[in-house]
């Protein structure tokens, strides 16, 4: 009964207080979008979701107070917007904060994932998640924040990463 | 929202069994079993991911912490993980090659400890 | 780690096309926002997935292009809006349609469920679940359309409906 | 959007078991279902609901034209419903007192039949 074409240019908005809770329901949301549409199967659902998490947590930690593991939810904070667009075959989400902005180009570089420096790295790691899973990437600076906009289209099963890698990468230990 | 812990003793080990979603709501939860863990000389941890449906950077960053303190100490750290899913994002981050990732708990406390050996 | 009192004043918006297949998004959202807060039990939460899906029902259909089982969807539609707000232990639930609007006290009378004659009406029982289920039910004409507000408290266990009715009345046939 | 429906026979019962959420998305095609079976003269019907999630009034409205349909041709027409989250919705409405809403199959298709009396 799922008329595909209907879904051609659906937009679906939804917006949340600034606080790490409600990082679920975003997910939540893009979790049902896709499950919707037949190009995308469960493994690119499971892509989205974990993508729209890292971008709602960078909008949602944007707005807090204090840093790190100290911040707390900000409860004068405006909302995050989460805006999903349905169309051509492809899924566009933006994520709107108002977090005073950042530069993307300037991000800390951080140690190699192998070295045994990047320990002393908890985070780091989002940015990098959603430029892999995304097919097209952009931070929009806005005037008091930041839109991250994400384009992701179905992958074809012989495009994707092997879960597993590289013969050998899988379970070894560094220890 | 849901993150379940149960935490057990196997031999020298602590098991941590995971369950649920570990996101940044969820994750200080984890962080703050594992810390006191650590402080209660617990230095053998395997964490077991077998009930998690989803885990993101701030889930990973917890994990990686976590090595790092058991390290400190000359301890061992595995995970158990055999879902797909979340091992693609062991993956695609290159964590697999830095976490000991063993596909049942009885690999993981069958480790000899060897990860001690390179430990400060 | 929940903060029941920092989610006090909480505002969430999820704007949704006109089309019935994202209803299930609209409870999905409501049912997770409602499972955060502690003071509303599973059945609570049944309750608030029910009201917000018949009220989001009325909404896309009064937008639907066509009446009854022949309306379709029509692309050219305006969003509907659901806005939740999370505040002094209620949960808000305003929904808004341009669907022209209506008029609420003008509804068509439906026979006596229990009448035989009933059977001959499919629908009109939106509206009279919405009543039962939420404390309070507000009807609002906007210039093209309604917004249906619904506030729901958490319900006591002593004061809930029984499940199963009076006695007898629970699986008896009328056939 | 998840609905899933398994017809079958039973002796002279036809049997729907439907699973997932009936809303105004998915309850056409259980429309289309029942009034398919009347077409093929199939006048006893059973609904099981019991992996139904949810239910809301279309869905309701729904079964009450297969009812209404199946008495025009004198038959019989019962539901299979214990999940008290489903059974609260057909209370609310009254409907408990509308519809035969047995506990198991095998209740549903012992009936004798009885209700075909009434039918015009
Ligand atoms: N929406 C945003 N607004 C402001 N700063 C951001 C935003 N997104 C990312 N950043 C900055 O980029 C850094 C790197 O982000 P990320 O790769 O997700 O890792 P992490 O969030 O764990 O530090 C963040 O620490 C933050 O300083
Ligand atoms: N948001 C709305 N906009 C326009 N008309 C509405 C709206 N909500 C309800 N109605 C009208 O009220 C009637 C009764 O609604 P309801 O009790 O939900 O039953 P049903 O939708 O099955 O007819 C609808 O048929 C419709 O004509």
């Amino acid at each position: 009964m799922t008329d595909v074409t209907a879904a051609a240019g659906d937009v679906v908005e939804l917006e949340l207080p600034a606080r790490p809770e409600v990082v679920s329901v975003a997910r939540l949301v893009i979790g049902a979008l896709v499950a919707v549409d037949p190009l995308f199967d469960e493994e690119r659902c499971a892509d989205l979701r974990l993508a729209v998490s890292e971008a709602c947590t960078n909008a949602i930690q944007a707005e807090m107070v204090g840093r790190g593991r100290d911040a707390v939810a900000d409860p004068e904070a405006e909302p995050i917007v989460m805006r999903c667009v349905l169309a051509d075959g492809q899924i566009e989400v933006a994520i709107t904060d108002h977090g005073g902005g950042f530069d993307p180009s300037g991000l800390q570089e951080h140690p190699e994932v192998t070295s045994p420096d990047r320990l002393n790295y908890e985070g780091g790691l989002g940015i990098p998640l959603i430029t892999m899973l995304a097919d097209h990437l952009e931070f929009l600076p806005t005037a008091d924040g930041t839109t991250v906009v994400m384009r992701f289209e179905p992958r074809t099963p012989g495009l994707r990463p092997i879960i597993g890698g590289a013969p050998g990468s899988a379970g070894s230990s560094t220890g | 929202m849901d993150l379940r812990l149960e935490v057990s003793e196997r031999g020298d080990w602590s098991v941590i069994e995971v369950g649920g979603e570990i996101d940044v709501a969820t994750a200080p939860r984890l962080r703050e079993q594992l810390i006191a863990l650590v402080n209660d000389q617990r230095y053998r941890i395997v964490v077991g991911l077998e009930g998690v449906d989803f885990i993101d950077s701030t889930g990973l960053g917890v994990l990686i912490s976590g090595l790092k303190r058991v390290r400190t100490h000359g301890g061992s750290f595995a995970l158990v993980c055999t879902e797909p899913r979340i091992l693609k994002v062991f993956e695609i981050t290159g964590l697999l090659a830095v976490f000991n990732v063993c596909s049942s708990l009885e690999e993981a406390v069958a480790e000899d400890g060897g990860e001690g050996d390179e430990a400060p």
